[in-house]
């Protein structure tokens, strides 16, 4: 109950927050935004790498392994 | 032995400075790093005798000045981070450790990799340089805050700094072309029948980590390379006066330095895993779980960073949110650790000096785990942050992470690194002097960092809270087992050499042991195997009960699975 | 059994140095490893892009780019950013011929890095002209960027074009193993991939 | 916890040291929990002749539920940390009392300079009142603070407040307390700010109402005045120690 109330407090009244110090200068809101946004994108590139390069591992080496026994049985 | 080199004898330059083999490589990486441990053991002997009796003079150093004391604690971060725990558990272990357990003769690029040591090797002379040019070495903490890092007017180490940042930039460097090798060499160069679960733990750990080291150290490059125009060029990229953002840098730095625990811890845990099966003669407690959990630690750990700004400035809304992620990411590193302890269930378990280690470190790094907890709460990051209690907490990870699984490792592939045992009993002796002195040195710190003791000091004198007696009897204790620990470590080094070379000589499988690299002879040739091993089955197969030797090695011939119809050891398990 | 016979022969056995150990490759190595360092590269030229775009937020007025200086030529740009996309595609073109017929690619590969070096020289004249016209490394935030961010790719290019040199004579030569072709090929998309991204980012 | 060690000198002070007591609770009996089964496990297991380890792999659901039955109770006081750990947050630094009594905090390299807002309760007006090293505060007043820096980063730490916040030169930073107990406390500086970073002590002076009125009048009138500029204390202890500080730059 209390995360909902805290997160309902922090996104209703963003007015509140005190110690943010990105939004105490005049037109840094644009700053807090930049930072919010870029953060996700360097959270979002490297996993999305990782995953776009394991993806493409995992289908060859189940090719690999199926084109290995396949080889085999004939 | 590969074609060209066969019925050659390389020289000795070739053989030892100049070699692409893996194994040479990972011994240098190895030896580099415990000859720059002994580097980071002296500066936080002298920085720990001022702590404890300030303004004395202490011996083999003299009277320690502020500016010493600041780049003395700089240093022991740096080299304890950079230049042991990552050339060690990466760089030696990940180079040795790989191509034998894979069962292949090399990486498959050997001269990239030993362009990687060169660099490491060039970046270490930087680092040490840096502590003879005029201004003296940098100060400003491992985590080179800028402006103070960006402004040699602020920081009074107009060389020292710069030199500081090119040595940390070009190690990046080393371990990326060596994680490159690391990835690509386990996807391509298994030993045929070496499935991707037939993948002893060590490796898989020393790839995920090499892959979160090459997911996040890109942005830390960014911002070194901007760090160094400011110093060298004189540009404003950090110099809020000229338009700069200093909080950006410890964004970019932090993006690296959190997913950078992870990076040492996994091969540490891997390690760990190895060494345990093999004395708890024990199959491994749910492999792939294990597998998902670090897999799962390693995505976690790309949304952490923030909490090491909590009270840096940022937006309070994005600590909330980085304070959730921070305790979440306990999840699978809880995980790992009860399957860990879960593996001793039902073993045959031998107190041998490498199983002690093994076992030391999950005993002392759940201590760190759980310390952890304060700090990833934002709330109560408000008063931990920056104090001892901080100091004390990573040092129960990282000196576990750094010192007792390598030392774990060293132990356990000693014979077949050097072909010679190391002496049981003083490996006896040097675990339990380090691991109580280690105890006795670090609990303190909790305390005085939870009575408001704050970090980097030099003095405290001017802090009417810090000064008081019962305090100094604190610092005094851990100063004291801190002296005691150093001593134990030449009880280690007088091992080592001993063993190197009056040891009782090992066979090619000493631990009896299952994985791929008991194969080879102690040491193993260049080339690794004299004829290259096929794999049958998993790396754990210990005490399986269908069978009279408690150990079936990933080599023999035997009951082979056939794709997706478990046989042998597997149908046992089933019928369990 | 399986295991014993299961290695699988590889697309670059004919020409990959003599391996004594049974190797499975799942991938082309080469590719493999170059797509490691692309990752690598991708996540440092990300690094500069997100603190240009934060630094740009959060600049003061005035601070950011002074009035005494140029505004970055854009459209003079654009001319070497089609001379550097035209070259990644020819480069496509060069791999498919080269599967066909290797010899049949030289010409393509020739062109492609033509057009490559057309691009970095066109960018080294537009940097002779902007300091000229006042915009250095230290004149103000944006010129620190402008400077630091293609300056960066520019040197990538620059290592890019030695590698697909190489690959050309190599190519002429008829010394050219598919791997360091596809190597070279790897790196060289990166360079063409990322730089829309800088220029989109940086120039407008 | 904390407060045997330290007192409680804030109003939040309680709020932060309960939810530190909450976390040793929880993580305290993990831990034992957890060493008490390591170690009963490898007491019980040990190597004797004639008995092999047993085959268990950790795959069978009925094995892997010894890992997972304690793996959700970790999720379940996960949660509860994550909500006693945001709760407290918010109170501290994210909302803040109405504004009573408004002091400027400007950091540098290595003093503190603290602007009270003097009598009239307004900062930037004649009657500001400088002081360096030592903040006077008024025991039960809610406190705003802007926090700036001259130079590099710098962190406010008011331990016997559990409070801290970072000074980052080019933006001021805003936060609040309100000291509940009377006395002098400790001010540190808690982000490595260069050579004289251990020597930048401070102190928060907390007085009664009258107290605090005598040291306002006191501090206003020309006599006190003078004390504001008197250069740093710090600054003059670092030079008499360090012999690089009066020679930048010079090789020692």
């Amino acid at each position: 109950m209390r995360v909902v109330v805290a997160t309902a407090i922090l996104g209703l009244a963003p007015r509140a927050a005190l110690a943010c110090s990105a939004c105490a200068l005049a037109g840094i809101s644009d700053n807090a935004a930049a930072y919010v946004s870029m953060s996700l994108v360097l959270t979002a590139l490297p996993l999305g790498m990782v995953l776009g390069v394991a993806t493409w591992l995992y289908r060859n080496i189940r090719r690999a392994d199926r084109h290995a026994t396949g080889s085999i049985s004939s | 032995m590969s074609a060209h080199d066969a019925g050659r004898d390389p020289g000795f330059v070739e053989k030892y400075l100049y070699s692409t083999d893996h194994k040479t490589i990972g011994l240098q990486y190895m030896l580099t790093g415990m000859a720059m441990a002994l580097i980071g053991a002296f500066t936080v002997y002298v920085f720990r005798m001022q702590a404890a009796y300030p303004g004395s003079s202490v011996p083999l150093f003299g009277r320690v000045a502020a500016a010493d004391y600041n780049y003395l604690v700089t240093m022991h971060g740096t080299i304890m981070i950079f230049w042991v725990a990552m050339p060690v558990l990466i760089g030696g272990f990940g180079n040795y450790l790989i191509p034998l357990m894979l069962g292949c003769d090399d990486m498959v690029f050997p001269r990239v990799n030993r362009l990687s040591y060169q660099i490491f090797l060039l970046s270490s002379v930087v680092l040490v340089a840096s502590f003879f040019v005029p201004g003296g070495p940098f100060g400003g903490a491992w985590t080179a805050y800028p402006p103070l890092s960006a402004n040699s007017a602020y920081s009074l180490t107009p060389y020292g700094s710069t030199l500081w940042l090119l040595a940390v930039a070009l190690e990046f460097v080393a371990f990326l072309l060596g994680g490159i090798n690391f990835i690509t060499t386990t996807m391509n160069s298994r030993a045929p029948g070496m499935k991707m679960f037939d993948i002893p733990i060590v490796v898989w750990m020393i790839v995920l980590a090499s892959v979160l080291f090459m997911g996040s150290v890109g942005p830390l490059v960014a911002g070194a390379v901007m760090l160094l125009l400011d110093q060298v060029v004189g540009t404003g990229f950090y110099d809020p006066s000229r338009g700069g953002d200093p909080v950006l840098w410890q964004h970019l730095f932090w993006f690296f330095g959190h997913p950078e625990v992870y990076v040492l811890l996994l091969p540490a845990m891997g390690i760990v895993a190895e060494v345990m099966t093999v004395f708890a003669r024990k199959k491994l407690f749910a492999y792939r779980t294990i597998v998902y959990s670090a897999v799962g630690t390693g995505i976690i750990s790309f949304f952490v960073w923030a909490h090491h700004q909590f009270v840096a400035g940022i937006d309070p809304r994005m600590a909330s949110l980085f304070s959730v992620t921070t305790l979440i990411i306990s999840i699978p590193v809880a995980e790992m650790f009860f399957v860990y302890i879960a593996t001793l269930y039902g073993g045959s378990i031998r107190l041998t000096t490498p199983m002690l280690w093994a076992l030391a470190f999950v005993a002392e790094f759940l201590l760190g785990g759980v310390t952890g907890i304060f700090l990833g709460s934002a709330g109560s990051d408000i008063y931990f942050h920056d104090t001892y209690f901080i100091v004390a907490h990573f040092h129960y990870t990282f000196f576990p992470i750094a010192f007792i699984a390598a030392f774990a490792g060293i132990t356990f592939w000693f014979p077949k690194m050097f072909g010679r045992m190391m002496d049981e009993t003083l490996g006896k002796v040097h675990f339990w002097g380090t691991i109580i002195t280690f105890n006795v040195c670090f609990l303190p710190l909790f305390v005085t960092g939870t009575a408001g003791d704050h970090r980097r000091v030099f003095d405290y004198s001017g802090f009417a809270e810090l000064a008081t007696p019962q305090m100094q009897n604190l610092r005094i204790l851990a100063t004291w087992a801190l002296l005691a620990m150093l001593a134990f470590q030449v009880v280690f080094l007088v091992n080592f050499v001993y063993s190197l070379f009056k040891g009782e000589a090992a066979e090619a499988n000493p631990w009896k042991a299952n994985t791929l690299e008991w194969l080879a002879s102690s040491p193993p040739p260049h080339g690794n195997f004299e004829t290259m091993p096929v794999v049958y089955r998993g790396p754990y197969e210990y005490s399986v009960p269908s069978r009279d030797d408690d150990y079936w090695p990933q080599y023999e011939p035997g009951d082979t699975a056939d794709d997706g119809a478990p046989s042998g050891p597997r149908s046992v398990e089933q019928g369990a | 059994m399986r295991a014993a016979t299961g290695r699988l022969p590889g697309p670059m056995d004919a020409t990959a140095r003599a391996l004594p150990a049974p190797r499975r490759e799942v991938v082309p190595t080469s590719v493999l490893g170059m797509l490691l360092l692309v990752g690598a590269e991708v996540m440092f030229f990300a690094g500069l892009i997100s603190a240009f775009t934060i630094t740009q937020a959060g600049a003061r007025p005035g601070t950011w780019r002074l009035p005494s200086e140029p505004v970055l030529p854009a459209a003079a740009t654009a001319f070497n950013t089609t001379a550097l996309l035209a070259s990644g595609l020819l480069l496509v073109r060069a791999g498919r011929q080269y599967r066909r017929e290797p010899a049949s690619a030289t010409n393509t590969v020739l062109l492609a890095w033509v057009l490559g070096a057309v691009f970095v020289v066109l960018q080294g004249r537009e940097w002779i002209g902007l300091l000229g016209q006042g915009l250095t490394i230290r004149s103000s935030t944006l010129g620190s960027f402008f400077y630091l961010i293609v300056g960066a790719h520019g040197l990538h290019a620059a290592g890019a074009l030695v590698g697909l040199g190489v690959a050309w004579w190599r190519l002429r030569q008829g010394t050219l193993s598919p791997g360091f072709l596809l190597g070279a090929q790897t790196f060289w998309y990166f360079v063409v991939g990322v730089w829309p991204v800088i220029y989109g980012r940086v120039y407008f | 916890m904390i407060s045997w060690l330290l007192p409680q000198a804030s109003s939040f002070a309680s709020t932060v040291d309960g939810l530190v007591l909450l976390i040793s609770v929880i993580v305290g009996v993990w831990f034992i929990l957890a060493e008490a089964v390591l170690f009963g496990l490898i007491v019980k297991f040990q190597a004797r002749d004639g008995v092999r380890g047993r085959y268990v792999s950790g795959e069978e659901k009925t094995e892997k539920r010894w890992v997972s039955y304690p793996h959700y109770a970790v999720i379940v006081f996960d949660i509860i940390i994550i909500a006693a750990a945001l709760r407290v947050w918010n109170d501290v630094k994210v909302v803040a009392p109405p504004s009573e009594e408004q002091v400027r905090i400007v950091a540098q390299q290595w003093s503190w300079t603290f602007v009270h807002a003097g009598l009239d309760g307004r900062l930037d007006t004649a009657d500001d009142i400088r002081t360096v090293d030592d903040m006077y505060v008024r025991r039960g007043r809610v406190y705003t603070f802007e926090l700036h820096s001259r130079d590099v980063v710098h962190s406010f730490s008011v331990p016997a407040f559990r409070l801290k916040q970072d000074a980052v030169p080019g933006r001021i930073i805003r936060g609040w307390f309100r000291p509940t107990l009377e006395g002098t406390f400790d001010i540190q500086c808690a982000e490595m700010c260069g050579l004289g970073h251990g020597l930048m002590p401070g102190r928060v002076h907390i007085g009664s109402p009258t107290q605090h009125e005598e040291w306002m009048r006191g501090l206003t009138n020309p006599g006190a005045t003078a004390r504001t500029v008197t250069p740093a204390t710090p600054v003059t202890r670092v030079a008499a120690n360090d012999p690089a500080y009066a020679h930048p730059g010079e090789t020692r």
